[in-house]
C-alpha cells in the first residue's frame, strides 16, 4: 500500500479555513466492519473437547436418607461425608461422595479379613505366616507414620523401641513366668520410658540430625542386647516366652489365630492412627509442617509441646507391640535392631507414601510379600522391593498414594500450559475459562472487543498516521475516526496523559494508574517541545499497544 | 515317578551365613546328582526345594520352614539358623525329618526338653560347647607330644559377644578350670566388626600367655587378625582360631600369613581315605577351594537321610523315618553320627568330659578336627586317629 | 530494519556497525498455570543500552528469567548472538540457564542470587566462568574493585554476612567478571539506600558495552532517565510504548 | 608409650575414617544428597580393583588406579540413576536418601550375587613390610593409608579452595539456582562430584582392603561410619568431618586402651550423641540459617 | 479504676499517653543478627484502639521487629510488655493465647488441610475449645467466603491474609501486628482490608500494629506513624509531619525532584 495507490479524503471542514487545514489528504479505503463482523463471528480457534469430565458417580436424590444417619458410634461423626448440590443442567438434586476413603478402607479390611478362607492349599502356611507377620510390621509402620507423617519427626528409633520392649517383656516373662496378656501392657510401659527419653532431643534436633541420633541410638541398643549377659542369650535371641497360641491347636488352627490377632493389632494401630492423626493432635501438627509453623504458631498452637505428645503416645504404642511380639513369637532376636530392618521398615513407609494410614499398610504388604511370601525367589526378590523403591521414589512425589494427586496436578500442569500456548494475540477467552466464567457475557465482550481491534489494525497506515499528525483535531477521514474513538473509549488504566514539564516548556508522556492516589507513571524518556507533538507521540503510543495486542 | 523332595532353606541374601549355606547347597547338590544317578531312591528321583532364608531374622526362619512345609517336602535339611526356636517350632505340627548342622546347644536342650514337641529335630553335629571343652584336653594333649612348649600356664582368652562365642568361652573357662593344668589369665572383649586388631594384640602382648584362645566367628577379620599378628607375634605362644577359617576365603584373604595357624571345627570333613575322595569328588564338580565342614556334613545329611528313607520304605511315614534315623548311626566323611540320644546330637569325640554325649572310641563319634595351616594348606593335626600330621611350629616360634 | 535512533545519548561514541545480540520472538513463559510473558518480541541490537520499567509484578524479571531459561515453562523463539536458546517445550527451570550463560549472557538477578558461604573474592572468581576470565580474573577483580570501592575491605568476608547494599554490589560484580554480549541487570537499586543505588546505576552506565548490550530493569524510571539508549514499559507480560511506532508497524505488516 | 600408643592409633584411625567420610561430606555440601549408595560404591570400587588385580596386572598403584576409576565410575552410576532425575523435583533431600538406599540394596544384592559370598582379597598395594616403632608395630598397609590417605586428603581439600571446579561444587550446594546463573551445569557438576567423591570411596575400598575385605556387604560399615562422620562434622563442612574424624578416632584409641574393644561402638555412639546434643548442628555445622533477606 | 489497676500491677510499663494505660509497649529493643546490629534501642506503644503504622524503607528491620514483638526470635536487649505484664520470654504461641495477634510479611497458610480444617485446627489450637459459630464469627468479620473443602493451598493471596486473620480474630485478640498486610494485593481488596482494619480499630477497640509500604493505606488508618531506617527510629507522629521531617524524605522518599536537584 503506498500513498499514491490509496484513495483520497476531502476534509468536509476545510471550506471553513481552519488554521491547519488541508483540502484533502491521502488515505486508505474503508473496509465495512460488517464484513469484519461476518468473517470473525465464526470463532477460528480449535475447540478441544475440554472442560471437567464428570466421572464421579452421583447419586440421584435428596433427603436425610440413609447415609446422613450412619455415625461412627459413638461419635457424631457421618460414616461418609456426602455433598448435595444441584446439577446445573438437569437441575436434578444430586449427591457426592466428597471423600471416599471409607469404602476403600472397609473394603480392602473386609478383604484381609477374609483371605485366609481364599488361601490355596499349598500356600497356606506360607500366607499365612507372612500374614501374621504383616499385620504386626503394619502395626509398626502406622505407629511410625504418626511419628514421621504426623509429628513430622525423622526418627529412626522406631524398631529400637519395639525390640527393647519385646526384650524387656521376653526377659520378665522368662524369668517370671508371666501370661501372655501382661506383655503388651508391659511393652507399652517400657516404650514410653523410651520414647520419653528419645523426645528431649526431637525438639532440638532436626533432620538428618535426628535421624543419626536415633541411628545412634539403634545401634546402642542392639549393641546392648548383643553384649548384655542378660538378653545375649545362646538362641541368637531371647525365646522362652509365653504365646498366646495353644500348643494343642492344629497347625491352620494355630496359624489363623496368629493371623487374626496380628490383624488386630493392626486394626488397633490403624485406630490409634486415626485417633491421633485425624483428630485435633494430628490436625494441628499437619496445620505446623516442619520450617512452616507460622500459621499455627501465630493462631496459638503450642506444636512443639504436641509433636512430643505424639511421640509419647506412638512410643508406648509400639511399646504395645514389642510386647505383643513377644507373645507372638514366644521371643525376640537382635535382627530387630538391624540396619536392614530399619531400612525395609523406611521402604515401606516410603513405597506407599509418607503421611497416610493407608500409605503405610498397602507399603508393608508389598514389602513383606516380596520379602517373605516370594522367598523361593532369593536375591530377585530384594532387587524387586529396590527396584520399586527406586521407581516410587523417582517418579513419584509422595508415594503409591499420591499418584492421583501428582496426577492431576501434572494434568492441570500441561492443561494451562497448553492453554496458554493456545492463546491467540489480544486473549479472546479460552475455551476452559469460558466455559469456568460465570458471567457469560464476558465472554462476548471479549470477543467482540478482539473483533473491533482485527479491524482497527488494519486501519492503520501510514497515511493515517500522517493525517494524525497533520491535524490533531477537527473532522478526519473515516479510519482515523475510527481509530481515534476507540482509543477514546478505553479504560483508565495504563490510560496515557501528557504532562507539562519545568513551565510548559516541555511534554512528556504518562500512563495513569487508574486508581486514586497512585502517582501516573512515565513511560517513555523522550520529552516533546509542543503539545501537539506530544499529542501526536500518545496517538503513536496508542497505535502501537493497539497493533501488539 | 514322583519325586522324593528334600527341603532346603539356605541362606542367600542376609549380610552372615551366605558362604556356609552356598558350601551346603553345593554338597547336597553333589549328593543328589549322585543319587539321581544311581536311580534314586526307592525308584523315585530326589528332588530339591531351596528357599531363601536370613539366618538372622525369626520372621525369615519360620517364613523359609513355613515354605518347606507348604511344598510338602520329604524331609528338612539345612545347614543352620542363628535364631533356632522360631525355625524349629514351624515344624512341629508338620514333623518331617529335619535335619540340620546347627551347632548349638540351644537348639537340643530344647530338644530333650521337649521330646514330644521336638522328637523331628536332629542336630547332626556336636554342640559348641565342645569347642570350649575340648580346647582345654587339646592343649594337654598338644603339651604332652611335645612339639608346643608352653613358655608358661596362661591362656588368653579372647572372646566376641555373640551367644554362640559366648558359650564357647564358657566352656573353655569351666575346662580349663576343671582340668587345673592351665588358668586363664585374662579374659579379652572384642565385638564384630574388629577394625583394628592393634589394641588386642597389643594386649596379647601384655599377658603373653602360652595360649591364646580368639573366639571369633568371622573369616575375613580372622584372616585380617593373621597379618597384623604375624607383623609383631607374641613370641611362642600357641594360637587357636574357631570355627571360621574353615571357610575358603580365609586362606585367599590371609595367604602366607595364616601358616602356623590352628583352627577347629566340631565337624569337617576327615583326612582319611574316604574325606579325601569325597573332597577330590566335591572339587571336581565344584571347582575352587572347597569348604571344610558344611560341604561334608551336607552330603552325610543326604545319604543318611537317603538311608532312612530306604529303610522305612515311604518316606511320607514321617516318625517312623525318625525312629529309624534315631536307632542307626551313620559312618560319613565327617565321621560317625550317632543321634539316638535325648538331645538327639551327634555324639562327640574326643571325650572332653564335658557331657554324656562324649564318644570314647573315634567309631562312635564325630570327631572334632584341628587343624593347622601349614605351607598354605589345611592340616588336620588333632585328634589323633584322623590327624594327616602333627602340630609342627609357627612361624613365630623360636 | 531501522530503529529508533533520534534519542540516544547525545556524545556517544559512534556505533560500530550494529548487530542483532538478542532477538525475541514469540515469547510466552509463565510458572505452572500462570502465564506472565504474553506473546513478546523484542529485539536488541549491539552497543545498545536499555531501560525496561513496569510496576511490580509485570513480569519485568519473567522476562530475564526466560531469556535465562530460568521460568516454569516458556513458548516462543529466543536468539542470543544468533544463536536458538529458547526451549519451547516445557523443562526444569535452570536446566539449560548454564548453557545460556556460556553463550553470552549476564544475568544479574533481582533478589540476592548469592552464595551465602563464599567469601566476596571466591564470590567475585565465581562470576568468572570462562577459561580467559578465569586466568585474568585477577585483573577484572581489580576493575570490580574500581567500581565498588567499599568491597575493597570486604574481599574475605563471606556474602552471607553482608548488609544488602553490599550483597548488590557483590552480586552485580559477579555479573560483570566475564565478557559477555548481554548483560540484564534487574533493578540494581532495589533494596538500596538511594545514594548507593544511585552509584550503582552510575556503575552500569560506565560500563563500556563495546559490542554488547546492556538491558537494565528498573521500577524507579527517574534512576534511567535520560542515560539510556531507550526505554520500553512493561504491562501485565507485553512490551509497551517503544517509542517508534514504525517499528511495530513493520513488524505487524511483515506478520 | 601409653601416649605414643593412642597418638598414633589414633592417626591411623582419624585417617581411615577422614577418607570414609570426605566424599559424603562434600557429596552433601555440593549435591545436597546424603549419599546412602555409599557402600556400594565402596563394594563396587573394592570388585573392580579385585578384577583388574585378577586379569591385568596386579602391580599396587594400577590396582589402586583402578579401584578408584571403578568408584568413580560408581558414583557416575549413582548420580544418573538417583540424582539427575530427581534432583529439581519436590522433597529432594528425603527422595534422594531413599533412592540412594535403593540403589544400595540392589547394588549390594547383585554384587552378591555375580560375586557369590566369599569376601576377596586385593594384592598388597604397598609391600609386605613393617615398621616398629617404640610402641606400635605398623604394617605396611597402615603406614600406606596414612600417607596415602593424607597427601589424597590434602590434594582433594587445596583443589577445592582454589580450582574453579571446586569453587563450583562448593557453590552449587549454596544456591544451585544462583549457580545455573553464573555457568556452573548443576547436571554437569554432579557428575564432576559424583565422580570424584565415588572415586573417594574407591581409593578407601583399595586402601582399606585388609581390613575391610572386599566383600558385598563390605561397604555397610565403612557407609555407618562415613555417615556418622560426616553428619557429626556437620554436614557439608569438611573441615568439620575431618575434626569429627579425629574425634572418633581418639575416642576409638582411648577405648580400646582403656577399657576394651567392645566398648568401640558404644562410646562412638555415645560420643556422636553427646555432640549433636551440644552442637545440634555438628560440629561444624552453621548454627543458623542462612538468612533469607 | 481500672487504670489505676493497671498501673499498680505494671509499675515500670504503666505510663500514660494521652490519658489512657498503654496497652502495649516495648521498650529499649535491639538485635543482633549474624554479627550485625539489625535493631538499636526501639521504643514503642499502643492503646487498645489506636493504629500504629511503621514505615521504613526496605531492610530497615521492621520484620525483624515484629518477630520479636511477637515472640518468634528474642531479642538482644529490651523488654516487650502486653497489658502490664513482661511478655519478652514469651514465645508466639503463648503470647497468642494472651490475645495477641500476629500476620505474616507472605501469607502463610497450612498447606496439607482444606479452609474447613484449618478453622477446625485453630478453635481447638488451646483450651478452651471454640465452637463452630466462632469461627464463623471470625470468617464473616473478614468476609471470607469460600467452601470449607477447599484446600487452603489453592487459595489466593488475599484469602491466604484473610484465611489466617479469621483463625485470630475468632479468638477475639486484644493486639493485632500485620506485616504488610496489602502486600501483594489490588486496590479494591485494599480497600477492604482497610475498612476491616477500622472497624476492628474503633469499634472493637484492638490495637494495631501496622507494617506497610503503601502510604496511601497507612495515611488512611494509622493514628499514629513510626519511621524506621537502619534499625532505629527517626521519626514518629502523625502522618503529615511525619511527611514533612527531612530525615524521612532522606531516608525513604527518593523522588523525582530530588534527582533532579542531585
Ligand atoms: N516462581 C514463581 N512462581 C509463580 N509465579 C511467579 C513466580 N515468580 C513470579 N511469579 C509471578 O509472575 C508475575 C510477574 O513477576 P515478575 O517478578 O516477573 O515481575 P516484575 O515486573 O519483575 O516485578 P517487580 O517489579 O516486583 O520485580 C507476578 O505476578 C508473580 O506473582
Ligand atoms: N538472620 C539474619 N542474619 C543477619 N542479618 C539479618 C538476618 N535477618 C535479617 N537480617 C537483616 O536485618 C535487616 C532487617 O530485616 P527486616 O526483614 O526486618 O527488614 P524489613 O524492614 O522488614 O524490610 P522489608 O520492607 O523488605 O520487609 C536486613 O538488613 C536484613 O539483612
Ligand atoms: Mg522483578
Ligand atoms: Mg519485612
Amino acid at each position: 500500500m503506498s500513498l499514491d495507490s490509496g484513495t483520497k479524503w476531502r476534509n468536509p471542514l476545510f471550506v471553513w479555513g481552519g488554521k491547519r487545514d488541508v483540502e484533502e489528504l491521502p488515505t486508505i479505503p474503508f473496509r465495512s466492519h460488517q464484513e469484519v463482523w461476518e468473517g470473525t463471528r465464526q470463532s477460528k480457534t480449535k475447540l478441544n473437547p475440554v472442560g471437567r469430565l464428570r466421572y464421579y458417580h452421583k447419586w440421584p436424590g435428596h433427603g436425610r436418607t440413609m447415609w446422613n444417619r450412619l455415625r461412627y458410634w459413638p461419635t457424631r461423626r457421618r460414616v461418609l461425608r456426602l455433598r448435595g448440590e444441584y446439577n446445573p443442567k438437569t437441575l436434578r438434586a444430586e449427591k457426592t461422595i466428597v471423600d471416599k476413603r471409607p469404602i476403600w478402607w472397609v473394603l480392602g479390611l473386609l478383604a484381609l479379613a477374609i483371605a485366609p478362607l481364599f488361601t490355596p492349599g499349598d500356600l497356606q502356611n506360607t500366607l499365612l505366616t507372612a500374614g501374621a507377620t504383616f499385620g504386626i510390621y503394619s502395626a509398626i509402620s502406622l505407629c511410625w507414620m504418626l511419628i514421621m507423617g504426623t509429628a513430622g519427626v525423622f526418627s529412626l528409633a522406631t524398631y529400637a523401641v519395639v525390640g527393647t520392649a519385646a526384650f524387656v517383656t521376653a526377659l520378665l516373662a522368662v524369668k517370671f513366668a508371666l501370661p501372655w496378656w501382661l506383655l503388651p501392657p508391659i511393652g507399652a510401659l517400657v516404650g514410653l520410658v523410651f520414647g520419653g527419653i528419645i523426645a528431649l532431643p526431637a525438639t532440638r534436633l532436626d533432620g538428618f540430625y535426628y535421624a543419626l541420633l536415633t541411628l545412634g541410638l539403634n545401634e546402642l541398643c542392639r549393641v546392648y542386647f548383643i553384649t548384655s549377659k542378660e538378653f545375649g542369650s545362646a538362641n541368637g535371641g531371647l525365646y522362652g516366652a509365653t504365646t498366646y497360641v495353644p500348643e494343642d491347636w492344629s497347625q491352620l488352627g494355630q496359624l489363623l489365630l496368629a493371623y487374626y490377632a496380628c490383624f488386630g493389632l493392626m486394626l488397633l494401630a490403624l485406630l490409634l492412627y486415626r485417633f491421633v492423626n485425624g483428630r485435633r493432635l494430628g490436625r494441628i501438627l499437619r496445620m505446623a509442617p516442619e520450617k512452616r509453623e507460622a500459621f499455627a504458631e501465630a493462631t496459638g498452637v503450642n506444636f512443639r509441646q504436641a509433636r512430643v505428645w505424639v511421640f509419647l503416645i506412638s512410643s508406648a504404642a509400639l511399646g504395645f507391640i514389642g510386647g505383643f511380639y513377644t507373645s507372638n513369637f514366644g521371643g525376640v532376636a537382635f535382627s530387630i535392631f538391624n540396619f536392614d530392618t530399619v531400612l525395609l521398615g523406611l521402604a515401606m513407609l516410603v513405597i506407599g507414601g509418607v503421611g497416610r494410614a493407608e500409605g503405610a499398610v498397602v507399603g508393608t504388604l508389598i514389602v513383606v510379600f516380596f520379602d517373605q511370601v516370594l522367598n523361593t525367589w532369593g536375591p530377585a526378590r530384594f532387587m524387586i522391593i529396590g527396584l520399586i523403591m527406586l521407581l516410587v521414589v523417582l517418579y513419584l512425589r509422595n508415594g503409591l498414594f499420591g499418584i492421583k494427586a501428582q496426577f492431576r496436578a501434572w494434568r492441570d500442569k500441561k492443561k494451562s500450559e497448553r492453554r496458554s500456548t493456545r492463546a491467540e494475540k489480544g486473549g479472546e477467552m479460552l475455551p476452559e475459562e469460558a466455559t469456568e466464567t460465570d458471567d457469560k457475557s464476558i465472554i462476548y465482550q471479549r470477543r467482540y472487543d478482539k473483533m473491533t481491534r482485527n479491524h482497527l489494525k488494519t486501519l492503520v497506515s501510514p497515511e493515517v498516521i500522517e493525517e494524525h499528525r497533520q491535524s490533531l483535531n477537527g473532522q478526519h477521514s473515516e479510519a482515523l475516526e475510527r481509530l481515534l474513538i476507540y482509543f477514546r473509549t478505553r479504560p483508565q488504566v495504563e490510560k496515557y496523559a501528557i504532562m507539562a514539564v519545568e513551565r510548559f516548556e516541555g511534554y512528556r508522556i504518562v500512563a495513569l494508574s487508574g486508581h486514586r492516589g497512585v502517582a501516573p507513571r512515565v513511560v517513555e524518556d523522550r520529552i516533546y517541545s509542543t503539545p501537539d507533538e506530544a499529542c501526536h507521540g500518545v496517538f503513536m503510543r496508542r497505535v502501537q499497544d493497539l497493533l501488539e495486542s | 515317578a514322583q519325586p522324593i523332595i528334600l527341603g532346603i532353606p539356605y541362606c542367600q541374601t542376609a549380610a552372615a551365613g551366605v558362604a556356609d549355606h552356598q558350601d551346603f547347597l553345593n554338597g547336597t547338590t553333589l549328593a543328589m546328582e549322585e543319587i539321581n544317578a544311581a536311580g534314586g531312591i526307592l525308584g523315585r528321583p530326589l528332588k530339591l526345594f531351596t528357599t531363601d532364608m536370613n539366618v538372622l531374622s525369626p520372621e525369615s526362619s519360620k517364613q523359609a520352614l513355613a515354605a518347606c512345609v507348604d511344598a510338602k517336602v520329604d524331609a528338612i535339611s539345612f545347614a543352620f539358623t542363628l535364631v533356632p526356636l522360631p525355625a524349629m517350632d514351624a515344624t512341629v505340627k508338620y514333623k518331617c525329618p529335619y535335619i540340620n548342622g546347627n551347632a548349638q546347644r540351644a537348639g537340643t536342650s530344647a530338644v530333650k526338653a521337649h521330646p514330644d514337641k521336638y522328637n523331628h529335630i536332629f542336630q547332626f553335629c556336636p554342640s559348641e560347647v565342645n569347642y570350649g571343652w575340648s580346647y582345654a584336653s587339646w592343649l594337654e594333649d598338644e603339651e604332652q607330644r611335645g612339639v608346643w612348649k608352653p613358655k608358661n600356664r596362661k591362656v588368653h582368652i579372647i572372646q566376641e559377644q555373640i551367644g554362640y562365642c559366648q558359650t564357647i568361652s564358657r566352656a573353655a573357662q569351666e575346662a580349663i578350670k576343671r582340668r587345673g593344668k592351665f588358668e586363664v589369665a585374662r579374659i579379652t572383649d572384642i565385638q564384630y566388626p574388629v577394625q583394628d586388631w592393634a589394641p588386642v594384640i597389643r594386649e596379647m602382648k601384655e599377658v603373653d600367655a602360652a595360649a591364646i584362645m580368639v573366639d571369633h566367628w568371622v573369616a575375613a577379620e580372622y584372616a585380617a587378625f593373621c597379618k597384623q599378628f604375624v607383623a609383631s607375634p607374641v613370641r611362642d605362644s600357641l594360637v587357636y582360631l574357631q570355627y571360621g577359617p574353615s571357610q575358603p576365603e580365609f586362606l585367599e584373604l590371609a595367604g602366607s600369613a595364616a601358616n602356623g595357624f590352628v583352627w577347629g571345627t566340631t565337624m569337617g570333613i576327615y583326612g582319611d581315605e574316604r574325606g579325601l575322595a569325597y573332597r577330590q569328588k566335591y572339587k571336581k564338580r565344584f571347582p575352587g577351594i572347597a569348604g571344610l565342614a558344611y560341604t561334608g556334613i551336607a552330603y552325610d545329611q543326604t545319604y543318611y537321610l537317603k538311608k532312612a528313607w530306604e529303610a522305612v520304605g515311604d518316606p511320607r511315614k514321617f516318625s517312623e523315618v525318625c525312629d529309624w534315623i534315631r536307632a542307626n548311626p551313620q559312618r560319613g566323611v565327617c565321621g560317625h553320627v550317632d543321634m539316638g540320644n535325648p538331645y538327639q546330637e551327634a555324639r562327640h569325640f574326643p571325650d572332653n568330659g564335658g557331657d554324656e554325649l562324649q564318644a570314647q572310641k573315634l567309631e562312635a563319634g564325630v570327631a572334632q578336627l584341628y587343624v593347622q595351616i601349614q605351607g598354605g594348606e589345611h592340616k588336620i593335626t588333632y585328634p589323633g586317629p584322623v590327624s594327616e600330621t602333627k602340630l609342627i611350629a609357627a612361624p613365630w616360634w623360636s | 530494519m531501522n530503529i529508533s535512533v533520534s534519542n540516544h545519548l547525545p556524545g556517544a561514541p559512534a556505533r560500530q556497525p550494529s548487530r542483532e545480540v538478542l532477538n525475541v520472538q514469540g515469547l510466552s513463559a509463565g510458572y505452572g498455570p500462570v502465564r506472565v510473558i504474553h506473546d513478546l518480541d523484542l529485539v536488541v541490537q549491539s552497543g545498545e543500552r536499555i531501560g525496561i520499567v513496569g510496576l511490580n509484578g509485570h513480569g519485568k524479571s519473567t522476562l530475564f528469567y526466560a531469556i535465562a531459561g530460568l521460568t516454569g515453562w516458556q513458548r516462543g523463539s529466543i536468539k542470543l548472538n544468533g544463536r536458538e536458546v529458547g526451549r519451547t517445550r516445557s523443562q526444569g527451570p535452570g536446566r539449560y540457564t548454564h548453557e545460556i550463560v556460556r553463550a553470552g549472557l549476564a544475568l544479574i538477578p533481582q533478589g540476592d542470587e548469592i552464595f551465602h558461604g563464599l567469601t566476596v573474592e571466591e564470590h567475585l572468581d565465581s562470576g568468572a566462568y570462562t577459561a580467559t576470565a578465569w586466568r585474568d580474573r585477577a585483573a577484572r577483580k581489580l576493575r570490580i574493585l574500581e567500581i565498588f570501592p567499599p568491597l575493597r575491605k570486604l574481599m574475605d568476608v563471606p556474602v552471607g554476612r553482608l548488609s544488602g547494599g553490599e550483597r548488590r554490589m557483590v552480586s552485580i560484580g559477579r555479573g560483570l567478571m566475564t565478557d559477555a554480549s548481554l548483560f540484564l541487570v534487574d533493578e540494581p537499586s532495589l533494596g538500596l539506600a538511594p545514594k548507593i543505588g544511585k552509584s550503582v546505576i552510575n556503575a552500569l552506565m560506565a560500563v563500556k558495552l563495546g559490542d554488547a548490550a546492556m538491558i537494565i530493569a528498573e521500577q524507579n524510571v527517574a534512576l534511567l532517565e535520560g542515560r539510556v539508549d531507550r526505554v520500553i514499559g512493561m504491562h501485565v507480560g507485553k512490551l509497551k510504548g517503544e517509542a517508534s511506532a514504525a517499528l511495530a508497524l513493520n513488524v505487524y505488516r511483515k506478520a | 608409650m601409653d601416649i605414643w600408643f593412642i597418638v598414633s592409633n589414633t592417626i591411623v584411625l582419624a585417617c581411615i575414617y577422614g577418607t570414609l567420610a570426605i566424599g559424603i561430606s562434600i557429596t552433601w555440601s555440593s549435591l545436597g544428597l546424603l549419599n546412602l549408595s555409599y557402600g556400594f560404591i565402596f563394594a563396587f570400587a573394592g570388585y573392580g580393583a579385585w578384577l583388574f588385580a585378577q586379569n591385568v596386572s596386579a602391580w599396587g598403584p594400577a590396582v589402586l588406579a583402578a579401584g578408584i576409576l571403578a568408584g568413580a565410575l560408581g558414583g557416575v552410576i549413582i548420580c544418573a540413576i538417583g540424582f539427575i532425575p530427581i534432583h529439581d523435583k519436590p522433597n529432594f533431600t528425603i527422595r534422594g536418601l531413599i533412592a540412594t538406599l535403593a540403589i544400595n540394596l540392589i547394588g549390594t544384592q547383585f554384587l552378591l550375587w555375580w560375586f557369590g559370598p566369599r569376601s576377596k582379597n586385593l594384592p598388597d598395594i604397598f609391600g609386605n613390610w613393617s615398621l616398629s616403632l617404640p610402641g606400635a608395630v605398623f604394617t605396611a598397609d597402615k603406614v600406606g593409608n596414612v600417607v596415602t590417605s593424607i597427601v589424597i586428603l590434602a590434594v582433594v581439600l587445596r583443589w577445592m579452595q582454589s580450582s574453579r571446579r571446586g569453587l563450583e561444587i562448593r557453590a552449587m550446594m549454596m544456591n544451585p539456582h544462583a549457580a545455573s546463573i553464573v555457568g556452573i551445569g548443576v547436571r554437569r557438576t554432579s557428575f564432576y562430584v559424583m565422580g570424584i567423591t565415588g572415586g573417594l570411596a574407591g581409593l578407601a575400598a583399595v586402601l582399606l582392603s585388609q581390613t575391610y575385605y572386599i566383600s558385598p556387604f563390605g561397604g555397610l560399615m565403612p557407609m555407618i561410619k562415613g555417615v556418622s562422620i560426616a553428619l557429626c562434622g556437620g554436614l557439608g563442612s569438611v573441615r568439620g568431618a575431618v575434626i569429627a574424624a579425629i574425634v572418633l578416632g581418639l575416642n576409638e584409641a582411648l577405648t580400646g586402651m582403656s577399657i576394651g574393644g567392645r566398648y568401640v561402638l558404644i562410646t562412638q555412639f555415645v560420643v556422636i550423641i553427646a555432640i549433636l546434643l551440644v552442637r545440634p548442628r555438628g560440629i561444624a555445622g552453621l548454627l543458623d540459617k542462612a538468612r533469607e533477606a | 479504676m481500672v487504670e489505676l489497676m493497671l498501673r499498680r500491677l505494671s509499675p515500670s510499663s504503666g505510663v500514660e499517653q494521652g490519658g489512657t494505660a498503654t496497652l502495649f509497649s516495648c521498650s529499649g529493643i535491639s538485635l543482633d543478627l549474624g554479627g550485625r546490629e539489625i535493631l538499636r534501642e526501639i521504643n514503642l506503644h499502643v492503646q487498645a484502639g489506636e493504629v500504629l503504622g511503621i514505615i521504613g524503607p526496605n531492610g530497615a528491620g521492621k520484620t525483624s521487629l515484629f518477630e520479636i514483638l511477637s515472640g518468634r526470635m528474642p531479642p538482644k536487649s529490651g523488654t516487650v510488655w502486653f497489658k502490664g505484664e513482661n511478655v519478652t520470654s514469651l514465645p508466639l504461641h503463648s503470647r497468642s493465647r494472651l490475645g495477641i495477634g500476629r500476620t505474616f510479611q507472605t501469607p502463610v497458610v497450612p498447606d496439607e488441610l482444606t479452609v474447613g480444617e484449618t478453622f477446625k485446627a485453630a478453635r481447638q489450637a488451646y483450651r478452651p475449645f471454640l465452637t463452630k459459630f466462632d469461627a464463623e464469627y471470625g470468617a464473616d468479620l473478614v468476609g471470607l467466603k469460600i467452601s470449607e473443602d477447599t484446600p487452603a493451598m489453592q487459595l489466593d493471596t488475599f484469602n491466604r491474609r484473610k484465611l489466617l486473620l479469621a483463625c485470630l480474630l475468632m479468638r477475639r485478640p486484644s493486639l493485632l501486628l500485620l506485616d504488610e498486610p496489602a502486600a501483594g494485593l489490588i486496590n479494591s481488596e485494599v480497600d477492604e482490608i482497610d475498612k476491616l482494619l477500622r472497624m476492628l480499630a474503633k469499634e472493637m477497640d484492638v490495637a494495631i500494629l501496622i507494617v506497610e509500604h503503601r502510604i496511601e493505606l497507612l495515611g488512611m488508618i494509622a493514628d499514629r506513624i513510626l519511621v524506621m531506617d537502619a534499625g532505629e527510629v527517626i521519626s514518629e507522629g502523625l502522618m503529615d509531619d511525619v511527611m514533612a521531617d527531612p530525615k524521612v524524605h532522606a531516608a525513604y522518599f527518593e523522588d523525582f525532584s530530588e534527582e533532579a536537584d542531585a
